[in-house]
């Protein structure tokens, strides 16, 4: 799929908490279609000492609107770079990369997505999608407490939401992996977030036999699977996260 | 019109802008944002005889204006890129350039006559410096001896353009260059990366699985243009400017200390397209200047 | 209370925040943003046996998040700092250390000579490494043989704590690091600057008047990280880290890989105040990692 | 004299062309007493490809007011960096540096102020302190043309101010040092701008055996005398333009 590189005009600022931003950005041209789990190489070095860009996961897309939207977790120079811009700034972005999550064939599966804090960012283009195709899903969130879960209203807008905090500031106190919701019968689960969090749930899924697929976030240089550092050590050796990813089969996993 | 033609060796570059190996994949990975073709040619990966999974995860790190990495040398080896990417590669009208690396001199002469038999790759780079794998590597590339001696080798069974790549990680580099001119090299690259080091001061470890890594980016760019300076002044042979170059200005400056040709590499990773906007910039800087020909900056520093 | 001293041979550091050669002046420019007792202690500029008028303008060129340098040791030798300088620094609280540079070795030892006359100055940094003399510096630092030679002279004639400054355009700095330390050396302090060059692509000149000259600041520290690491393993004596301290984030990297004092260079130039934030910093971490001594981070990083 | 390191807040930002503008900044404790041909250090590594202060001319002070002004010519990142800052915005200052121009102690002297471009920026301030001093004086200030030239209204309320310009769009056709102005008698000569500039009013000040005072501009890294970067060769040999400087009597230099 062609792979586009422009300078996206912001003209959204949502400061989600003091850490977290959702970054709303349009184009004159219209945006090239981007699939859900797929994922964007902002550019960041007008920051002093950081150098590459910074791989964020699509969180929206609306090609109506021609608009993308991007949840911007500040962890270093490059993402508090990205969170101090403003509307009708400009960033430089390459996208779409990756491969996006497997959408069902089966229209009758029960599907299940697992996030975890910011990690959760992708399942919402997902769970978007999926209702628009009419699919049966629940989403599970985790986080370590309700102010670490972001865009609430908006994910409970698209279907059935449920929560844990670590702290029990919000819905069930614990991990995921703990929740109600997985007594229930699922055919289907996405997951995206922390590491451990991804392998608590493959390893659910493992048990109950359930097919699953993590989104991973492991470190970018190009984002085009020329550079080969960001890559996961898969039953098939070493691929990349960038462009086999983010989006593997926890088959295709060794965890 | 100016002329921005170069040549090195008995390679005819349209241009003096390359790409490093390991920063453009294998070309097709850029094509959406280069005109592949506009380009004096590219350096595809690092190729070895047989398969290499590389280093463990992490493989890089970011340091000040720069980077590590720890890459390793991962590839499918030298017949899966015959079979399958060279096809791809074949029409395209640039140079498509091969670098090589090896664990031993064996292995370096076999890829070498592999690379050989296929028409359409008119030059191997040969890797003698890459910081990242255990035997071979840099360990050829930092002695004179052992360069001339894999070099040499590798001369007898690879008759097309020979661009050995040399590493800035030594005392006298122009030692070095001066003893694979001597072996039969038809050029030298330079410079592979520098050997660093990250560390995560909270968690207290390295940042690279590998503990060190090789060093590229702006930061270096210093390091290689006194190191491209030296050695055009110490070998007859035509030098490739490696080293942070990430700006038709950068590019400039390589080709006045001496280079006749340059590889974009880190900056690939920043911008994509990069590698076009400095083929640009060179012809622009020649018009700008009333020159006719590249041929005027090569070297042209005024000491 | 955490504590922070650290011991370099026979010299008591209260923390390890020195300041890095020609970067600190006599430390007293300093001292409206310092507290000089505040420090470890203060190297001060290269002195050698007679006085030196340097290079010409221009000495410096600014590049990716670094800078090159070409003073070529201006000072006003010894005896001047004998007579004029010492009075002024001999009653601080702090340790002040004179960086002694030569041509030859003769010059090192009676420079040497004059300074152990010097009662309140507990220590020299050899400076073996210069990169921007043409005899001598850097010459004696980059072959293992002439770096002991000069250092055994020094040491027959210098009673006090002997640190040797190492230059990292070597091949292998743990052969010079081994030389030095069987040559008598209580410490050796890595890295100088690395030799490096800038041009100016549209005059088409370089940008110093000796046309290379030293790189530091924060582009060399993945570098300077390496080298401290090799040579922290290599050698029993204890190791100062140089390269790009910037914050107290690098300082602590650098006692991480094996530094057990560290000094702060370039960054003086970016923020006079440096210093005294990173020994503020140190104690900080250490409080924050429950740690109650500094000796805890040395070395002490996981691999 | 007790050096400050402070973070001075903007509060007027003047742009006086495309590639220059006035930047007047304040601080809630008392500036320091800054003499006429002082400068100070601004520190600019915000911008990711530049790392050292920018020495910077003290163009105005204003001790009452408690402010200070900075006249920035665009030429590099640095000072684009400082250009694009806005009211409000603060920057680390280092200053007062240097020694700055002498002041005459013969009142009846007749005084020359020669400029070039934005060189002339640091003789406004010597003129403000002139005037309080009622020192009788001239300011001729050359450019390449008339929109090179800066604050003219300014330095006309101090009072009489020649101009000449390349061009011939304001003032005499040609160079400083071809003005009728020079016909005139003076006792003493400031000036500031290009070296070349300086040069020919040097060699000028010497044929008519006037003193005369230069300020250089040579590049600098820690401005305290301490990096000996910016030596300038002179009677006595290599001195720092920092601390030795930037003010030099003609006599001490070779030129």
């Amino acid at each position: 799929m062609k792979k586009y590189l422009a300078d996206l005009t912001i003209i959204e600022v949502q400061k989600l908490n003091a850490s977290c931003v959702l970054l709303t950005m349009t184009d004159d041209k219209a945006l090239p279609q981007c699939r859900p789990g797929q994922f964007a190489e902002l550019r960041v070095d007008e920051t002093p000492t950081v150098m590459l860009r910074r791989p964020i996961s699509i969180h929206s897309f609306d090609a109506s609107k021609n608009e993308i939207g991007f949840l911007v977790q500040v962890v270093g120079d490059g993402t508090r770079w990205l969170a101090s811009l403003a509307k009708g700034d400009k960033v430089n972005v390459l996208l779409p990369l990756g491969n996006g999550f497997t959408l069902p064939e089966d229209n009758g599966a029960r599907l299940l997505l697992v996030g975890g804090g910011v990690g959760s960012a992708p399942l919402y283009g997902l769970a978007q999608e999926l209702v628009k195709r009419g699919n049966d899903f629940a989403i599970l969130i985790g986080a370590r407490s309700e102010k670490d879960l972001y865009r609430r209203t908006e994910f409970e807008a698209l279907g059935r939401v449920e929560y844990t905090t670590e702290d029990g500031s919000l819905g069930e106190k614990g991990y995921v992996t703990n929740h109600s919701l997985l007594n229930e019968k699922f055919d289907y689960i996405y997951t995206c977030g922390p590491k451990p969090m991804m392998m608590a749930v493959a390893k659910y899924a493992r048990e109950k036999g359930i097919p699953c697929e993590a989104s991973l976030e492991n470190k970018m240089a190009c984002g085009l699977g020329a550079c080969l550092c960001c890559v996961e050590d898969t039953t098939e050796g070493h691929r990349c996260v960038c462009t086999d990813g983010p989006v593997f089969s926890i088959e295709e996993l060794k965890w | 019109m100016v002329k921005t033609n170069v040549k090195i060796g008995g390679l005819e570059l349209k241009n003096p802008v390359l790409t490093a190996s390991g920063t453009f994949g294998y070309g097709l990975e850029f094509a959406d944002f280069v005109d592949l073709d506009k380009l004096g040619g590219f350096i595809v990966k690092g190729t070895t005889l047989n398969a290499r999974e590389g280093n463990p995860y992490p493989r890089s790190a970011e340091t000040p204006l720069g980077m590590l990495n720890a890459v390793g040398l991962q590839n499918k080896g030298v017949e899966y890129f015959a079979q399958n990417i060279y096809p791809q590669l074949k029409d395209l009208d640039t140079n498509v350039i091969v670098n090589v690396s090896g664990a031993c001199i064996e292995d370096y002469v076999a890829c070498a006559e592999r690379v050989a038999a296929l028409d359409k790759i008119p030059a191997i780079e040969l890797n003698i410096s890459c910081p990242n794998v255990k035997q071979g590597g840099m360990a050829f590339g930092v002695q004179p001896q052992s360069a001339a001696e894999v070099v040499a080798a590798v001369r007898k069974a690879y008759p097309k353009t020979l661009i050995v790549k040399l590493s800035p990680n030594v005392t006298d580099i122009t030692e070095i260059a001066r003893a694979v001119e001597g072996a039969g090299a038809d050029s030298v690259s330079l410079i592979n990366t520098l050997l660093g080091m990250a560390i995560d001061s909270e968690k207290r470890r390295p940042i690279l699985s590998t503990i060190t890594g090789g060093m590229s980016g702006p930061a270096v760019k210093p390091i290689a243009l006194r190191m491209v300076w030296q050695v055009a002044k110490a070998v007859k042979i035509p030098v490739v400017g490696i080293g942070g170059i990430t700006t038709g200005k950068d590019a400039i400056e390589f080709l006045l200390a001496g280079a006749s040709a340059i590889e974009v590499g880190t900056a690939n990773f920043m911008n994509p397209a990069v590698t076009g906007e400095i083929v640009d910039y060179i012809e622009d800087y020649l018009v700008r200047h009333n020159m006719s020909s590249v041929d005027e900056l090569i070297g042209a520093l005024q000491v």
